[in-house]
């Protein structure tokens, strides 16, 4: 199961904490990867996080935008988001440059519960920009490999340009993680699959009962991600998905992300998926 | 910094009172022209530069050919468009003759229709060419065109909100002129901006914002119908200064009709 | 005279001479004294300094989407019932800032503004908004992170509650175990029985302020008339209640089975009720708004032209808006169905999945406050009705077998 | 020089609407003016036909952005007159405070923003501030204290919503009209220092025999209520204005003008024909700031409006402070009610720019019937142009450019609002295409 992260109360829920960017990185068209550095020293000391979680940017004038942890969470002083520029603040943060101070809140959220699945095979099906709060889990896994059975990265975007972090994909081949890899539409150097996440299921041989799935995604993409899932027999309380909600106080306060009764700040962005099964293929849940 | 981008302001058919916001931003106009260019403003500067301009306001409706053909003009002319007040909006209180035969408006003021060039129709500038962004209000809420200055200035999206007039009206405290009063107010279903300032008067919402977003006037008109208001009243009600906006509009000639 | 101090749990009479001196005291104590009002064809909570500013001879007749003020030379100082505002206007303002943010030198200095709220002492609270106030403690304050501003204000509370002497026919306290009677949560209590006020201790608190107060013991009958007040309004609210099943015409008191209902609804996120109600619905939002328990906010950058003075500024916000549910791939609730439904599920069903209680206190302020009337009871009904036709039980009993 | 001149504009500029500017000249003789007016028609006249009594202020409040308690005042007054009702003196008064702001927030805009630049040698307001901060940042604050006036009362600055056929919808609270009160005290001082400052400027020699109407009340300063009358010796009640006064068609223009009867003359209205005819009933300080001003009044030079406006400025402050000061309780009745019922009524009022007239006529049903509007820039137009042909040859030996501006300049002196003018003005737009109707 999901666990919160122990924190110690604050008193002031809605300070952020001043930050820089130590590092910007041009991931795919439109995504890019900053490094975040606490000015408070301390702060970046004790500063931890579980693979998953996500925090708060704030560029003040802007506002804040609730973005998933993409680097190792074993590696302390170091703290990345990979981010789409899609909104107000993810624009105004691609004008932003290295050196620039911004405010964070954080670690907010469930993690992917990586202790209770040691001992599983596990696959991890994402899409897109998905794989960014995977990441982390990727990085416990090495960190942690032998504690892990057969590893299985399923992953898609829409185009070979769009997928993220290819450059690490040998890396994590080395370490015994299949990375299997389709795209929507292929380009002429492209040899890999064409299609959809979910498809890259059918050649798979899992052992279904020792198996648990990690996905992020498009919503349409996970829903088809747990049918395949699911026709394969695997058990569904072994089947984790993020969720994306308009998480705007991170706190449980404000009421935005309500998904059924959670709040998908604080209760998810992962759940098991009995936790949110009814509430899949509903439309304008 | 970059250099500041070039505000040009545009007039059409309407009473002035939307680009006189600008002026009426007595806090904020020396700001404002701090931070922006104000390069093409009649109604302020005689002074002209050359376009194209990074933004463009335009206020009042479009009801003759020749302005059909300036309102393209002014579209390439600048990079991000923005519509100010119900006029170039939604039509404004010109688009009243929408309703009407516009040579009876004619012969019944002028007395030498000949002379008179005008269009059967007054129509929202988004009719003509694309619009970025639409400030809504007639007139707008100068404390909005500030803030859609400040987004541009600072390259984000200005916060201006959709949802009703009741929320703003809650928020403020105002006793609801509708449940308490008996008046039929529009404010459920016209955009907030405005600061709820009508029911605080102990009057009815006229709707000068326009219709909310997924706004149910037909709802709202039913309610009030069986509550005993005439229907000609409310449809003069959702025919002010927004009447041809779509919700509006659908509501009122379906009340009209049903009045026949 | 006094017998001064009373204990948690007694009971004492006072006369409107000793009502005015409650709230002298209460001032002296440093509170600010609220109470209900007479304010722009309502009774709304106001600042209050002598009692003949209270609504006395005033009753409110509220039914779906009408609320109107009649004069009743027989009617007490409080036998209004509820009107378009909670205490959560107090506790938890319409408007208010969280953080400032200053740039200087390229660096921003973030800080939260420090409250230091008068206190108040609210006069007049009823069953219903004391549940209210229980509730959004638990969601202000009860989960892992709390709300400072809120637990500022909540803090420095002290409650005068009143047992309701009547009902508006859109109560419905009594279905939701939230009322018509005062039983929790007070400093102090009153009943008005023949132009006195029995009073019932709350708290510690609560009887240092009575400490100063030329009260008087209650004669026996007095402490009965005040309790009967209570269990004949339910009585009759009840009674009311079933003689308006099914009967059009009888003067309705609204009611809400609430058996089951945290799965009667679930069960039933598809169903027909919520696109025909949305026909009706104008997504306005006064339901929230007026709601003692809702807590929806929004926070919102607030900038000047320069860019350097930042506030984030939190305001009442409500599900009904299609900003509530706005991410970047656009709106979750695009429609008025969806946005009534999650209202609807939210308040009486997954509530209590979120907080281990119903977030509705039957105050029936959505039914008076709706502009077209919408009455969640008779919602919930449509759909329970549905769901206990002979068809559907079979179905039921098929997919159990 | 070139015998065959000609001084063009197309478009106006700080002034309220859409107009443009045409000369002719040959020699030094000004063969043709035009100043023309291609804002396009609005039809207010037409539409208000068929819309309930309590409609026709938010209606016509949409006419001018500038001038809307203008356009409010007259339309209730006349409508009050049509339904037979008075008003008590607590909402007369009321009604003049509201008129204050306008003045004040119209004045000063004209003034600050719009008018002198011309005499200090800028091309805007805006552009002035960065030599004269201190003056606009002043000018603005007044003009934010007339705006908040409006608000007080109207609910807004812009279209108010407050104000309705019978009086005022919710009478302001006393506490928000004192809260007030050190704002106005300081305006009026600032006005003062607007009068000394705008006294100071070069006012170009153009002496014209004016007749000057105005609004004329026995006591008041005029705002509300009173006689028309004019400099030759008319005063007439509202209802006779049309006797007088008539839109005729000159041979040297395309558009219509208001003209006064019988002799056809063209006239004049605005601040200069106000103080011109109603000196005496200036406040105290609005004629210790006219003393100050060293100008001989009545003056002939409409150049000096902008002195006239200050004066105006200096009074409607005073005025508002007075009021003030004695509104010691919200009147009980905030508004007179009314039944619908059939009738005619018109009233004139003063806008800032001048003198404004409607007639209204009820019908069976309650409704509007028939509606006439006459605004301040429509009557000023055939003044305007009478002043052009004599100031042209004055200006015929500066270069094109500086002659046209001069030309502008002269016009803004009127403080034009074209926008409202175009409800009701005959309008043609020639530029080449064809004309059509419908």
């Amino acid at each position: 199961m999901a666990t919160m992260l122990e924190k110690p109360p604050t008193t002031e829920p809605w300070v952020a904490h001043s930050a820089r960017i130590a590092d910007i990185r041009p991931e795919v068209p439109g995504v890019f990867t900053y490094d975040l550095e606490f000015d408070d020293p301390a702060m970046a000391e004790s500063y931890c996080f579980l693979p998953g979680q996500f925090n708060m940017l704030y560029l003040p004038g802007f506002g804040e935008s609730a973005i998933s942890i993409s680097s190792d969470p074993q590696e302390r002083g170091k703290l990345s988001h990979t981010v789409r520029i899609a909104g107000n603040v993810t624009q105004a943060l691609a004008r932003k440059q290295v050196g620039d101070p911004l405010g964070v809140r954080g670690p907010f959220g469930s993690d992917w519960p990586m202790e209770s699945l040691r001992g599983h095979d596990i696959v991890i099906a994402c899409g897109g920009i998905g794989l960014a709060p995977l990441r982390p889990a990727i990085c416990h896994i090495l960190n942690h490999r032998d504690d892990y059975g057969r590893v299985i990265l399923l992953y898609g975007s829409r185009t070979p340009n769009d997928l993220l972090y290819t450059q690490e994909y040998d890396t994590w081949r080395d370490r015994h993680i299949e990375v299997e890899v389709a795209v929507d539409i292929g380009d002429a150097n492209w040899r890999g699959h064409i299609g959809v996440v979910p498809v890259l299921f059918y050649r798979l041989r899992l052992k279904p009962q020792e198996t648990a799935i990690l996905s992020c995604g498009p919503e349409i993409m996970i829903r088809f991600v747990v049918f395949e899932a699911l026709a394969r027999k695997v058990k569904p309380e072994n089947i984790y998905v993020s969720m994306e909600r308009n998480m705007s106080c991170a706190m449980g306060l404000c009421g935005h992300c309500q998904l059924g009764p959670f709040f998908v700040c604080k209760d998810g962005p992962v759940f098991n998926f009995r936790q949110v099964e009814s509430y899949f293929n509903l439309e304008d849940m | 910094m970059a250099a500041k981008p070039k505000l040009a302001v545009y007039k059409f058919a309407s009473c002035d009172g939307c680009q006189l916001s600008l002026l009426d931003a007595e806090d904020e106009l020396l700001a404002v022209a701090d931070v922006v260019e104000i390069a093409y403003f009649l109604e302020a500067r005689t002074a002209v530069q050359e376009g194209p301009y990074d933004v463009g306001l335009v206020e009042g409706s479009i009801t003759t050919k020749h302005d059909v053909e300036r309102i393209k003009e002014v579209r390439k002319q600048c990079r991000f468009l923005v519509t100010i007040g119900a006029c170039a909006t939604a039509g404004g209180i010109q688009a009243l003759r929408n309703w009407r035969d516009v040579n009876d408006f004619i012969s019944h003021v002028y007395a030498h229709p000949e002379y008179i060039n005008t269009l059967k129709t007054s129509t929202p500038v988004a009719e003509h060419v694309f619009v970025d962004f639409e400030l809504r209000g007639c007139p707008i809420n100068k404390k909005q065109l500030v803030e859609l200055v400040a987004a541009l200035v600072h390259g984000r999206k200005p916060r201006v909100p959709t949802y009703s007039v009741c929320v703003e009206c809650k928020r403020r405290d105002t006793v609801c002129v509708a449940v308490a009063r008996g008046i039929a107010c529009l404010g459920p279903v016209t955009q907030a901006g405005c600061g709820a300032i009508c029911p605080s008067y102990y009057r009815e919402c006229f709707g000068c914002y326009g219709p909310k977003e997924n706004a149910n006037s037909m709802s709202l008109g039913q309610h009030y119908l069986a509550a005993g208001k005439p229907s000609m009243q409310l449809v003069r009600l959702l025919r002010n200064f927004n009447g041809h906006a779509a919700d509006f509009a659908t509501a009122s000639t379906a009340l009209e009709t049903a009045n026949k | 005279m006094s017998a001064k101090h009373a204990p948690v749990g007694s009971f004492l009479t006072i006369g409107t001479e000793q009502l005015q001196a409650l709230m002298d005291v209460l001032k002296a104590a440093g509170y600010r004294t609220i109470g209900p009002r007479l304010m722009d064809s309502a009774i709304v909570f106001g600042d209050l300094d002598k009692i003949e500013q209270l609504p006395v001879g005033y009753l409110d007749r509220q039914d779906g989407g009408s609320y109107r003020l009649e004069h009743d030379d027989a009617a007490g100082y409080f036998d209004h019932v509820v009107g378009p505002q909670s205490l959560k206007r107090f506790l938890y303002p319409p408007g208010e800032t969280l953080l400032e943010s200053v740039r200087t030198n390229g660096q921003w200095q973030m800080k939260a503004p420090t409250i230091e709220p008068k206190p108040i002492a609210v006069i007049g609270l009823r069953a219903c908004d004391l549940h209210a106030l229980a509730i959004q403690d638990k969601v202000l304050l009860g989960g892992p992170y709390v709300d400072p501003n809120y637990e500022a204000r909540r803090e420095n509370l002290f409650i005068v509650a009143v047992n309701c002497r009547r009902a508006a026919p859109t109560c419905f306290c009594h279905s939701m175990n939230a009322g018509p009677a005062v039983d929790d949560g007070f400093d102090l209590a009153l009943t008005e029985v023949n132009r006195n006020f029995v009073v019932e201790i709350g708290t510690p608190k609560g009887a240092e302020i009575m400490f100063d107060i030329d009260w008087l013991p209650p004669a026996r009958n007095e402490i009965d008339e005040a309790q009967a007040v209570v269990t004949n309004l339910k009585a009759e609210m009840e009674s009311r209640e079933r003689r308006s099943h099914g009967n059009r015409e009888a003067p309705r008191q609204r009611y809400l089975n609430t058996s089951s209902i945290h799965d009667l609804l679930l069960e039933n996120l598809e169903h027909h009720r919520w696109t025909e109600v949305a026909r009706r619905c104008l997504a306005c939002g006064n339901c929230t708004m007026v709601c003692p328990t809702c807590f929806c906010a929004a926070v919102e950058e607030v900038s000047d032209l320069s860019g350097e003075h930042v506030r984030r500024e939190r305001a009442w916000d409500s599900c009904f808006t299609a900003e509530h549910s706005y991410m970047n791939t656009g709106t979750v609730r695009k429609s008025t169905a969806s946005r009534y439904r999650q209202w609807l599920t939210h308040k009486l069903a997954t509530w209590q999945d979120q907080f281990g209680t119903s977030g509705c206190v039957g105050c029936g302020r959505c039914i008076t406050w709706c502009p077209v009337g919408i009455d969640l009871t008779e919602e919930v009904a449509a759909i329970r009705g549905s769901e206990d036709s002979a068809g559907a039980k079979e179905a039921r009993a098929v997919l159990a077998s | 020089m070139p015998a065959n001149r000609t001084f063009e504009v197309k478009a106006l500029s700080r002034v309220e609407g859409e107009g443009a500017l045409y000369v002719k000249l040959n020699g030094n003789e000004v063969e043709h003016v035009e100043l023309n007016i291609y804002e396009p028609p609005r039809f207010f006249e037409s539409f208000l036909r068929g819309r309930s009594i309590h409609e026709v202020p938010d209606i016509t409040a949409r006419i001018c952005g500038i001038c809307p308690v203008a356009y409010q005042m007259s339309a209730c007054h006349a409508l009050e007159k049509a339904l037979g009702i008075k008003t008590s003196p607590e909402i007369r008064t009321l009604r003049r405070l509201l008129y204050c702001g306008e003045w004040i927030e119209s004045h000063v805009l004209h003034m600050f923003l719009l008018h002198a630049p011309d005499f200090l040698g800028y091309e805007s307001g805006i552009s002035m501030a960065g030599d004269h901060r201190e003056v606009v940042e002043k000018a603005l604050r007044m003009k934010k204290i007339g705006n908040e006036l409006l608000e007080v009362l109207g609910g807004r600055a812009i279209h108010p919503i407050n104000v309705t056929v019978g009086g005022f919808y919710r009478a302001p609270s006393v506490s928000a009209l004192k809260l007030m009160l050190p704002d106005l005290e300081w305006g009026l001082g600032a006005a003062h220092e607007m009068v000394d400052l705008v006294s100071t400027f070069e006012f170009p020699d153009l002496e014209v025999d004016y007749e000057c109407v105005a609004v004329k009340h026995p006591t008041e300063y005029p705002m509300n209520e009173g006689n028309v009358a004019s400099t030759s010796g008319l005063n007439i009640p509202p209802e006779h204005y049309e006797k007088h006064f008539e839109e005729r068609h000159m041979p040297q223009s395309t558009a219509l003008h208001s003209v006064k009867l019988p002799e056809g003359k063209p006239y004049l209205v605005g601040p200069l024909s106000r103080i011109n005819l109603c000196f005496d009933q200036l406040t105290a300080e609005a004629k210790r700031a006219a003393e100050r001003s060293r100008i001989e009044w009545p003056s002939r030079n409409n150049f000096k409006s902008i002195v006239a406006r200050g004066i105006e400025t200096v009074d409607a402050f005073e005025e508002a402070i007075g009021i003030i000061k004695s509104y010691h309780a919200e009147p009980a009745q905030s508004r007179v009610a009314y039944t619908p019922k059939p009738g005619s009524g018109c009233h004139a009022t003063e806008a800032p720019r001048g003198l404004i007239w409607h007639r209204y006529r009820i019908g069976d049903d309650g409704l509007i019937a028939e509606a006439k509007i006459v605004p301040p820039t429509s009557q000023n137009q055939g003044q305007i142009e009478s002043d052009l042909r004599a100031y042209v040859p004055k200006v015929a030996s500066f270069d094109d450019a500086v002659a046209t501006h001069k030309c502008e300049h002269m016009i803004r002196n009127y403080d034009p609002c074209i926008s409202c003018s175009t409800h009701f003005l005959k309008v043609k737009i020639d530029r080449g295409e064809p004309v059509t109707t419908g």
